[in-house]
């Protein structure tokens, strides 16, 4: 079979029938994929939050109010998400960050009870080194448990070299630094939106439950 | 009939008498003051890791030369002790055995072998290793003994971080130069004869100039590259203290302290390596000196003489090729 | 501070073992073999026969073209054959061979010592004439036709005559010792060459190993406001014209150019006074000073010796050819050459015959090139001899046209120092030929 | 050609990686452990087999002057494809490939086999070329992610062997540079 000549009617058609082609295989694998993938990202996103806050993995993503507000030095945007399951308030998961990573920016989920008290923490997403800076994030080594359990109004979220509270990465100061840095962005953020809405403003699910009417 | 076993060969007639052996074991000897210094201030340990390190290389250069390469043999010719003796120099006393052992192969085999052997390697081997140990062990390469005089106890020593280290960090956190030098425990002259937080060999600044004063006696290194350095990097550090002094460290201190000396005099002199023109090497010297203040000063490492002379040795091979010699009887022909 | 060329050069051990020995005249050998070839540029022409009876100092080759130069007898007797035989070239040239019977001299020649100091009497003319006739060439060893060198050519001047007393090759002492015996000769010979150049200055470099011939020729230039009498600092090759000039004058020979570019004309201090007995004494050049040493010599001596001797008869009048002799080398033991045999003659560039003892004669085991610069520091000519080296092996002649490897003199600094022993001067030498090659098929 | 040959020619003769030396982003890039290195490679392999018989398919109806943008445009609609359906439904190993799915439309092994192989070959060769290639790009990385995890983290597809922490510099960048040198050079000896 002769090759076709490359005249320009010849080669208009040509790739209009392969892009046409393209896009509609392309449409219809996108269809098919839509679902499943928003599925994946809600599913990444309710189980990052229920590393933070474990009664999360019970409830329904669906269930989670988002909120977005500004960062508490206004540098960047910080997303809330209530937890709560069967109308009970479990915690408040913040998705923070810090820049000051060894590799730039690192983004950490961080859950906190009504008063701040921070229940877990995790990297959601970092550049940090292998085998040192990552070592902020739970699947490689347990260092942030000793963020469980600490209210930030007591425990100075600061390493120890820094005169803090915080055992840092031996080697890995830097990020050691940085991940406080969002702990603390986090802490601080909550707490003006709490300040800013009120106890209700994160309790008011509660409240059904509490005053039995709604 | 003496006649007829004449040697006819091309002049010159006559050599001098040095060679590459007795090149290499002069520049051990000039290591020498530093190995002692380190002993007295590490104990046993320094030595151990010196023979380990030594050790480690010749049996690794023979291994390959014999079994790998089959070729000759070279490890008689003293450069896998310099190799063994500069890595050993670059590494924290209270280092575990095998992972000198890992930077041992990786100097001779990766830095210098893969190359070809002496004189074709781009990068100075023991710098190779020493950098490739820095990434891949930071906690143990990055934790310092504490200097005690004279203890051959062994005993696990207290690590401290050096006072690079603690100055960087104490600037970063927004404390003054200036207050930070005067809480360190060690004072100047203690950093002149080696009593700091450190690697083996880059404690003394003392010991590591009389081992250059050595070697420029004995002709083996010029003047060119140590003295180039340590200028750029007072000048550079020198208005950088001028500008701030609070926030920048004085000249004195990046020359006391960190592997400056010993870069300066001993690695980055390193034959191989370096330029071939007393200009080039001007400029190679010129270049370590403003990188390591670079590195020092806004890097992410305390310390960036390695670094620096890795990166510079990438650029010989460029400055020899740019920089040549004033040519006899250029000027007058235009 | 002394003066010296600035940039490389080395410091052999010196070994002036002969300094100091006065000149010894080596008795006529039973024969002795003339090559025509005894300079730079055309051999001569014979102008004998097999048979023809000679005198000493009789023309028995005449220059044959601008650069070359006349040959005479060096002594009296019967050409047995004219043949090509083993020069100290290790190649075979045509030499003219002549049995030695009595030692009869052309009458013209003045033998007598008496000093002849009268210069007045020449014109410049036909002090370069004389020479030509005498067929004096360089005595340093380039063996350059002395007359063509103080012919200066038109539009260029030559202010400074330099005479080249340096002798920086370790080991040799002939102009040392002609210096100490024949210094009013020299004065003389100077004059006469600095006239036949039309030079303003003279200057008489000395390295300052030699405080003795220092002060001797300091003291007999005194009289002269034109003679400079120059210390040197020791330094290899300090005797190389273009180190010489710079060192003298501080002048810079253009690369590719010649000393009378930058005015000067420099001349041996032998050939000064091979000069003086040519004009003086109408006395060819048939005789030169040669220094027989060596570590193993039993008596390291300088001799004056006729043209064509053979080199085993002056070994045999220092003490014998020593057992441990591992190679004889004709010149220095920085750029002579050595040599296969011991029948080659004497020629007018034998400045020295050195004998090397066996264990010294092996060059030293060749390592790979640690780049340790050494070659580079050393070169007086600032060529990088590593980068040559490595463009030679590799077989890039051409490009070496821009490393200027023309300039090399073959100094032979960059092997002296070498630590890893690699003989760098010789695959200099090999780029040079194979460069020269190219350039010739390009113009041609 | 013998279809065999054909098919092995990928694995050590003509290694896209360790002898052709092409597709260097992804090789280096992702291989810090054997399974992004298995999960890369396979990967591209699908998209060099469906690019490939899709070109070698319609290699007569393409005017020359256009070929290199059809090949394209077929290619990262492969790519695209294969995308979407690793986000769906592997999302794991989609996390840790990430950036480099979309770029396996510009490495050079699935273009270069296209235009070397593909469109002047039949099917079932182009396929078989495809397939081996492929499996060869994996093999190489799958080798390289192994190295670099066993030196780097000491352990192999996720099991650790030893409990403390691995030569960090093979599983940073500079490793995939060192660990791909010297598989090369292995590579050069086995094949002489």
């Amino acid at each position: 079979m002769a090759k076709k000549e490359s005249t320009f009617l010849n080669m208009t058609f040509t790739l209009f029938v392969v892009t046409a082609i393209s896009a509609l295989a392309l449409a219809s694998v996108y269809n098919l994929t839509k679902e499943p993938i928003e599925n994946v990202k809600k599913q990444n996103l309710q189980n990052a939050i229920g590393v933070v806050v474990p009664d999360a993995k019970k409830g329904n993503f669906d269930d989670f109010e988002q909120i977005n507000v500004k960062s508490s030095d206004g540098i960047g945007d910080i997303t809330m998400y209530k937890v709560v399951v069967d109308n009970d308030f479990k915690g408040m998961a913040v998705k923070t960050f810090t820049m000051k990573g060894f590799g730039g920016m690192i983004s950490v989920m961080v859950g906190f009870t009504p008063d701040g008290t921070i229940i877990d923490s995790d990297v959601l997403e970092h550049k940090e080194t292998p085998g040192l800076g990552d070592k902020t994030s739970k699947n490689v080594s347990s260092w942030n448990e000793q963020f469980k359990g600490k209210n930030p109004a007591q425990f100075k979220l600061v390493v120890k070299k820094d005169g803090g509270d915080v055992d840092a990465i031996t080697a890995a100061t830097i990020s050691s630094r940085a991940y406080c840095d969002a702990l603390k962005r986090a802490y601080d953020t909550y707490m003006n939106y709490i300040s800013a809405n009120g106890q209700n403003s994160i309790e008011n699910n509660v409240e059904p439950k509490d005053g039995g009417n709604k | 009939m003496a006649q007829n076993k004449l040697i006819v060969s091309l002049s010159p007639h006559d050599h001098a008498k040095d060679s590459v052996s007795k090149i290499m074991f002069g520049v051990v000897i000039a290591m020498i003051p530093a190995l002692l210094v380190s002993v007295y201030f590490f104990g046993l340990d320094a030595i151990r890791v010196n023979l380990i390190a030594i050790a480690a290389c010749i049996f690794f250069e023979w291994i390959i030369q014999k079994f790998l390469l089959k070729g000759e043999v070279t490890i008689t010719d003293g450069s896998a002790i310099v190799t063994g003796m500069l890595l050993a120099f670059n590494v924290p006393s209270n280092l575990p055995w095998w992972i000198i052992v890992i930077g041992a192969i990786v100097s001779i085999g990766v830095g210098k072998m893969s190359f070809g052997g002496l004189g074709n390697n781009p990068f100075n081997p023991a710098l190779v290793g020493r950098v490739f140990l820095l990434i891949s062990f930071p906690v143990q390469m990055t934790s310092w003994p504490k200097v005690q005089v004279l203890n051959f106890a062994m005993t696990d020593a207290q690590t401290g971080a050096t006072p690079l280290a603690i100055v960087k960090e104490g600037i970063k956190n927004g404390e003054s130069f200036s207050s930070i030098i005067n809480n360190l425990p060690t004072s100047y002259s203690d950093m002149f004869f080696g009593q700091m937080g450190g690697s083996l060999g880059e404690i003394s600044a003392i010991a590591l100039i009389i081992g250059g004063l050595y070697m420029l006696y004995r002709k083996i290194i010029t003047w060119h590259i140590p003295v180039s350095i340590i200028a750029t990097v007072a000048i550079f550090t020198g208005i950088l203290y001028g500008i701030n002094p609070d926030k920048y460290a004085d000249p004195l201190f990046h020359l006391l302290t960190g592997g400056l000396m010993l870069g300066a005099i001993f690695m980055a002199t390193d034959m191989v390596t370096s330029p071939m023109t007393s200009k080039g090497m001007i400029i190679y010297g010129v270049g370590i000196g403003v990188i390591t203040v670079l590195i020092r000063v806004w890097g992410a490492y305390p310390e960036g003489v390695s670094f620096a002379i890795l990166i510079m040795n990438a650029f010989t091979p460029l400055i020899n090729y740019y920089i040549k010699p004033k040519r006899f009887g250029e000027i007058v022909k235009k | 501070m002394l003066k010296t060329f600035p940039k490389g050069g080395v410091h052999p051990h010196e070994n002036k073992f002969s300094a100091g020995k006065s000149i010894e005249t080596i008795e006529l050998p039973k024969q002795v073999s003339i090559p025509v070839s005894q300079h730079l540029g055309a051999p001569a022409q014979p102008v004998v026969n097999k048979g023809d009876e000679v005198k000493v100092g009789q023309l028995i080759a005449k220059s044959a073209g601008f650069i070359s130069a006349n040959i005479h007898s060096s002594v009296s007797g019967k050409v047995s054959k004219i043949e090509k035989i083993l020069d100290s070239t290790g190649y075979k040239q045509t030499a003219i061979i002549i049995d030695v019977e009595g030692d009869e001299w052309l009458p013209e020649i003045d033998r007598s010592t008496e000093l002849v100091e009268d210069i007045e009497k020449f014109t410049a003319e036909e002090i370069r004439a004389k020479v030509a006739e005498a067929g004096i060439v360089g005595l340093g060893g380039a063996t350059f036709p002395t007359n063509v060198k103080i012919s200066i050519p038109q539009g260029k001047v030559c202010e400074n005559l330099i005479i080249n007393a340096v002798e920086c090759e370790p080991y040799l002492t002939s102009d040392h010792q002609l210096m100490l015996e024949k210094s009013d000769e020299i004065i003389v010979g100077a004059r006469l060459l600095q006239k036949a150049a039309g030079a303003k200055k003279i200057y008489i470099g000395i390295e300052n190993n030699k405080p003795d011939a220092i002060e001797l020729m300091k003291k007999k230039a005194a009289k002269y406001q034109y003679i400079e009498v120059v210390a040197l600092k020791v330094k290899y090759p300090q005797g190389g014209e273009k180190q010489l000039i710079k060192a003298v004058v501080n002048r810079e020979v253009p690369s590719g150019g010649l000393p009378v570019d930058v005015g000067c004309v420099v001349q041996n201090v032998g050939t000064a006074y091979a000069v003086y007995e040519a004009v003086q004494k109408n006395k060819p050049l048939i005789e030169r000073v040669v220094t027989v040493t060596g570590k193993s010599v039993s008596k390291p001596s300088n001799f004056l010796v006729r043209i064509g001797t053979p080199v085993s008869n002056l070994i045999e009048k220092a003490g014998g050819l020593p057992e441990d002799t591992g190679k004889i080398v004709n010149g220095g033991p920085m750029m002579g050459k050595a040599v296969k045999d011991l029948s080659i003659p004497v020629t007018k560039g034998t400045s020295g015959i050195l004998i090397i003892k066996s264990d010294e004669a092996k060059r030293p085991k060749t390592y790979n090139c640690i780049r340790c610069a050494r070659c580079v520091f050393v070169c007086p000519m600032g060529l990088e001899p590593y980068l040559i080296k490595n463009m030679a092996t590799v077989g890039m002649y051409e490009e070496l046209q821009n490393e200027r490897v023309l300039d090399c003199m073959e100094c032979g600094s960059c092997s002296y120092g070498c630590p890893a022993g690699v003989p760098l001067l010789d695959y200099i030498r090999l780029g040079k030929t194979n460069l020269n090659k190219i350039l010739r098929s390009k113009k041609s | 050609m013998n279809n065999w040959k054909n098919f092995t020619k990928g694995f050590i003769k003509e290694n896209p990686v360790f002898v052709l030396v092409l597709g260097m982003c992804p090789t280096l890039g992702v291989t810090t452990s054997a399974i992004n290195g298995l999960g890369m490679g396979l990967a591209t392999t699908f998209v060099l087999l469906g690019s490939n018989v899709v070109i070698s398919l319609v290699k007569n109806f393409i005017p020359n002057k256009v070929r290199i943008p059809a090949f394209i445009v077929i290619i990262a609609s492969f790519v695209t494809i294969i995308d979407l359906s690793m986000a769906a439904y592997v999302p794991d190993l989609y996390k840790s490939l990430g950036l480099f799915i979309p770029l396996i439309v510009v490495n050079c092994i699935v273009l270069g086999r296209a235009e070397a192989f593909a469109s002047k070959n039949t099917i079932l060769s182009s396929a078989i070329d495809g397939l081996g290639m492929g499996l060869g790009f994996t093999f190489a990385l799958t080798l390289l992610g192994s190295v670099r995890e066993l030196l780097g983290a000491y352990s192999l597809f996720g099991h650790k062997f030893i409990s403390t922490d691995g030569i960090l510099v093979f599983v940073l960048a500079p490793g995939a540079f060192l660990g791909l040198a010297y598989l090369i050079a292995i590579m050069k000896r086995i094949n002489k």
